[in-house]
């Protein structure tokens, strides 16, 4: 049996589109104060340290090495990990495994990008295969296009309903002071904004932002004496998936990487009534069509229920099963930062931390999860108990 | 198939990986490359909580790891702590070889600084030897203003 | 934090330019072997689920079955169906040319004849109104002479009427 | 350690100076096979993650492990990938184990260094700030280091030599290794400068190649084979960036590093105890600073250590018997080779450059600008 692991530290830097009087290593040493202060620590109090985003955003191979300063990690254990979009949701569960494992007891992580710095679509670009499909691809739009169109054919799901799903976070981030974008959309404002690929226009995508998000993990015995509100990881799962390339569309459209995750988790943590037993999800929504169809992938509710949901208005911060009271990835998105706010942002839910943004159910559990590569899961159950 | 293969010429796919960047050097290191830029002169950090000073010049004390704001005039002169001769072609490389690179310790500094060395005969190259440096004509405010450090005439 | 508005900010522009000679491996190497010496689009089939993949790989990318052997091989296209496309008006850094991207950028995924299995490539209708999904289209290959064994030997896919 | 952990059974490709005809997912794909076949495991039934190791710069592809649960079997699986030395994906394998969360883990770690050019790669693993635009790439770093060893301690040229005479001996007797060669310290003195005091014989040379192991826990372990090697202690460190902001005749990572190892494993003293060493050893000096580090002798005496001829694969405590990474090894498989040979000698499976009753042996990766970063691992021979 694993060694219990609780998130008593958590950091976050303000996000926007250009921040031009910090340089990276300063991004992340303002995460990672925040988030030692949050923990009331000092670096000293800190056995490892880890540092993720994905390498050619910055093109600085073995960032890891290089911002040591910053990070904290001279002279401390540590190592890079990078999965591409799930790299922030990964660290958390990098940070989980160095202490599960019983090797530590305490971890800092961080994830971070700086997007002003770096051409994001031609570094996403070259995740393709060099030799087969990379000439072909722009970016990461076409197969969430794609699955969109998919959607709406199969369920009756309409534009107007991704609208709603991204009016509704543009709401939440105006109420969260760390978000990027933070302007109040209507539904029709949203339906108005260009068509990018149909059906996503330019409010249906997400941005690119920067900043950096830092979390201190304990072992239960020092969780306890530092801090009051531990909140603890209950459960995580990763699921891949074959590179899908051109084949992505040809076969099945939903998610498997989701369904399988979300079965896994709910199986194990006997939930039968995901959105009673969880009370807010912290969902990588990257495209607006995200929390309607993903809400039926993870199995949230049923197939073709997604956006009846959002259209009852139920993911509202007020609502029966609020998702992404933080305003998510479709207002802030610092693709090595992304995975690990939806983490964070969950845990200050639980916390009752979240300020404005706060749920107004009470949250005792809550779920959050991560996107990236050849559609890849991860998702994390977080709680306010260790039961 | 393995076998089969062998036999046949390898197929490749010949491209590159080409990106720009624009980095920010954030508020203190623009200060830092201004100063050398416009007056020629090196600036280091000092920690405000242990005194450490630090060149090249970093908003965080790799001692204690508390946060710096304010730089600290240096003489832009020090002593030679390693060195090299590079005699190789790179890609990347900034000068034509051979050349000599060293880390140079600047006078009232803890930390030292990774430059060229010119104007040196190489075999007369020691650690411990006095430097100095020696500014280009034309700056842009980058690490490249500082043309090398140069033996300190006696 | 925010420093007073005439202070001057310094940016350092440098550009990463890393060479590559990628390796094609062995059946996407012959898949381009092919492609180069007769002109004909190979797919594979894994034995045990029955799914095809173009270019053939080694292995089932789900079940792990050995799908390289040459006999399992089967010719597909040159003519297909357009399954998904888009179009991007928008140009970008083409980052293993470092060239810029020309636009109109059409790009169709294509069910090719012969096996169920998709292909993604350049489409040569550029204009939105004249691609549908389901649309038939053709490779249209680089005569042998200039063939040189990569994805560039398919030219494009142009539109037909059956 | 809290737990054991077992490592079932490890492979290696044979390494080269280029493997023209393989993708780089068909590297992972040839030691997967044969790591699933010596372990005697169904890929698909039986593993139940996959930790990789690769770096997007290296492969010139963002996410370089996207090929890799193609050819692992992973689809619906759990797959992570380190971007950094393979002894640290190894080290992350024994954590899914320890931790309970996964009884049976596939690692694997690839590169083609024959495919780039590495030195840029290094030069933008440099601080971009103020270094990086200097050209600065680990070669030229490296001279720096070695140079300021041989002032401070007085270690010579000659003594890196004999390092690199003694790998590629060693090498002759392995037949995965890239380059083998009879040399004498002379050889390697007059060969091509690069940078003062290395020349092209103390540098490794370009390579191609991957490593896969599977790690279980020692219950499964125990079932699968007679010969488990047992992950007994390990440690990793990051050492300051700034070349300028150390002390490069001295390794205090990897000091930490090995110090935390040797403690969870229980070594008081690693000479007597530890019977071989496979270490990185990117350039001939470095494995001279390492048995430093390691605590293989005190500070500064790495160089009569090599003198002693006590580090011979006859020696007391045989370093690199397998020729190391002055064999030629590519990065990233680096670390997970030094276990992987490690493996093999406490599995009595070393064939010529086996070192007689191996029970306790030291694997070592490092990476980044002077081995800025360490990762010892400590593995002990189970069964009989």
């Amino acid at each position: 049996m694993h060694n219990r692991v609780a998130i008593v530290g958590i950091g976050q830097t303000t996000h926007s589109g250009r921040r031009p009087y910090v340089n990276d290593g300063e991004l992340i040493y303002d995460a990672v104060t925040r988030a030692l202060a949050d923990a009331n620590l000092s670096l000293k109090d800190i056995e490892s340290v880890m540092l993720g985003n994905m390498d050619l955003f910055e093109g600085h191979h073995l960032n890891d090495a290089m911002l040591s300063l910053y990070s904290g990690a001279m002279g401390k254990p540590g190592f890079k990990m990078n999965t591409g979009g799930t790299v922030g949701t990964m660290l958390a569960i990098q940070g989980w495994y160095h202490i599960a494992s019983g090797m530590f007891d305490t971890c800092l992580v961080i994830g971070w990008e700086k997007h002003d710095e770096g051409p994001v679509t031609p570094a996403i670009t070259t995740i393709t295969d060099p030799s087969v499909d990379r000439p072909f691809m722009v970016g990461a739009i076409g197969g969430l296009a794609t699955v969109s169109i998919d959607y709406m054919n199969r369920t009756g799901c309409k534009l107007e309903h991704a609208a709603m799903a991204r009016a509704n976070a543009s709401l939440n981030a105006a109420r969260n002071p760390n978000a990027h974008l933070r302007d109040k959309y209507s539904m029709q404002d949203v339906l108005n904004a260009r068509m990018v690929l149909y059906p996503l226009n330019l409010l249906m995508c997400c941005p690119t932002s920067l900043g950096a998000c830092a979390m201190v993990f304990a072992s239960e015995s020092k969780a306890r004496k530092i801090t009051k509100k531990p909140v603890w990881i209950k459960d995580h799962v990763t699921v891949h998936v074959e590179y899908g390339g051109a084949q992505f569309g040809v076969g099945e459209k939903r998610w498997t990487s989701h369904m399988q995750a979300g079965s896994t988790i709910f199986k194990r943590n006997h939930i039968t009534n995901p959105r009673k037993e969880t009370q807010v999800f912290e969902m990588y929504d990257p495209f607006a069509f995200a929390i309607p169809s993903w809400m039926e992938d993870f199995g949230i509710c049923d197939t073709g229920e997604g956006w009846k949901l959002v259209e009852k208005g139920a993911i509202a911060l007020e609502g029966e099963y609020p998702i992404n009271p933080s305003g998510g990835v479709m207002c802030t998105n610092a693709i090595g930062d992304s995975g690990m706010l939806r983490v964070a942002e969950a845990a200050l839910q639980i916390r009752g931390d979240a300020g404005e943004h706060q749920v107004t159910r009470e949250v005792k559990q809550a779920l959050a999860s991560g996107f990236g590569g050849s559609y890849w899961t991860d998702l994390l159950l977080l709680s306010k108990t260790t039961d | 198939m393995a076998n089969e293969a062998v036999k046949k010429e390898p197929i490749f796919t010949e491209g590159y990986v080409i990106m720009p960047y624009k980095y920010s050097v954030g508020t203190l290191a623009s200060k830092f490359f201004i100063q050398i830029r416009d007056s020629k002169k090196i600036n280091g950090v000092k920690c405000p909580k242990c005194n450490m000073v630090i060149v090249p010049p970093r908003s965080v004390c790799i001692k204690c790891f508390s946060k710096i704001e304010d730089l600290v005039e240096l003489s832009g002169k020090g002593t030679l702590v390693t060195y090299t001769v590079v005699h190789y072609d790179s890609a990347v490389q900034a000068m034509k070889p051979p050349y000599a690179v060293g880390v140079i310790k600047l006078d009232g500094a803890d930390t030292a600084i990774t430059h060229f060395i010119g104007e040196v005969d190489f075999k007369e190259l020691k650690a411990g030897m006095k430097l100095e440096a020696v500014f280009n004509e034309t700056r842009n405010a980058n690490i490249l203003d500082i043309k090398y450090f140069k033996p300190v005439k006696k | 934090m925010k420093p007073k508005a005439q202070e001057e900010l310094i940016y350092l522009d440098m550009t990463l330019k890393m060479p590559f000679k990628w390796r094609t491996g062995e059946p996407m190497g012959e898949f381009f072997r092919e492609l180069k010496a007769n002109g004909k689009i190979y797919a594979n089939q894994c034995p045990k689920c029955g799914r095809n993949f173009c270019p053939p790989v080694n292995v089932c990318t789900r079940d792990h079955s050995r799908c390289s052997a040459k006999d399992k091989w089967v010719a597909v296209g040159p003519k297909g169906t357009v399954l998904t496309f888009f179009i991007s008006e928008q140009s970008f850094l083409i980052p293993t040319t470092g060239e810029m991207l020309k636009v109109p950028f059409s790009v169709g995924i294509m069910l090719l004849d012969g096996a169920p299995v998709a292909l993604q490539h350049n489409l040569e209708e550029t204009d939105p109104e004249k691609i549908k999904p389901g649309m038939r289209v053709e490779a249209v290959l680089k005569p042998k002479g200039e063939r040189k064994g990569n994805i560039f030997d398919i030219i494009h896919f142009k539109t037909i009427k059956e | 350690m809290p737990d054991r952990v077992g490592i079932v059974a490890a492979a290696m490709t044979k390494f080269e100076a280029a493997k023209p005809w393989q993708h780089l997912a068909e590297l992972v794909l040839e030691v997967t096979d044969k790591v699933v076949e010596a372990a005697g495991i169904s890929l698909q039934n039986d593993v139940e993650s996959v930790v990789s190791c690769s770096q997007d710069h290296w492969d010139g592809r963002t996410i370089s492990s996207m090929p890799i649960p193609d050819v692992t079997c992973a689809h619906l699986k759990d797959e992570s990938k380190v971007a950094g030395d393979g002894a640290y994906a190894v080290l992350y394998g024994a954590m899914h184990v320890l931790s309970g969360d996964h009884k049976l883990v596939l690692v694997v770690s690839h590169c083609a260094e024959s495919h780039t050019d590495g030195t840029i790669i290094e030069n933008w693993s440099i601080d971009h700030v103020f270094t990086r635009m200097l050209g600065l790439d680990y070669t030229m770093a490296a001279a720096m280091q070695a140079r300021r060893y041989m002032d401070k301690y007085g270690v010579t040229p000659e003594q890196f030599a004999k390092v690199v005479v003694k790998n590629k001996g060693n090498a002759k007797k392995n037949p995965y290794a890239q380059e083998s060669a009879t040399l004498s310290v002379n050889d390697v003195l007059k060969s091509k400068m690069l940078a003062d005091p290395i020349t092209v014989m103390d540098k490794k040379p370009v390579s191609d190649g991957a490593c896969a192991m599977i790690l279980a826990t020692e219950e499964i372990a125990k079932k699968l084979t007679d010969k488990p090697v047992w992950i007994k202690g390990a440690g990793n460190c990051y050492d300051p960036h700034f070349l300028g902001d150390r002390e490069l005749a001295d390794c205090d990572a990897l000091e930490s590093a090995s110090k935390k190892a040797y403690k969870m494993a229980g070594i008081k003293n690693p000479v007597k105890e530890i019977d071989l060493v496979e270490l990185s050893e990117y350039y001939s000096y470095q494995e001279l600073l390492w048995t430093e580090g390691l605590g293989l002798c005190k500070r500064g005496e790495g160089g009569k250590l090599i003198d002693s001829g006590k580090t011979q694969l006859k020696g007391e405590i045989p370093i690199n018997p397998s020729g190391g990474l002055l064999s030629g090894i590519p990065v990233t498989v680096a670390g997970m080779s030094r276990v992987a040979e490690a493996v093999w000698q406490l599995q009595g499976r070393a064939g010529e450059r086996q070192v007689p009753g191996a029970k306790l042996a030291v694997a070592h990766g490092c990476g980044g600008i002077c081995g800025q970063m360490h990762c010892v691992l400590v593995l002990e021979k189970g069964g009989k």
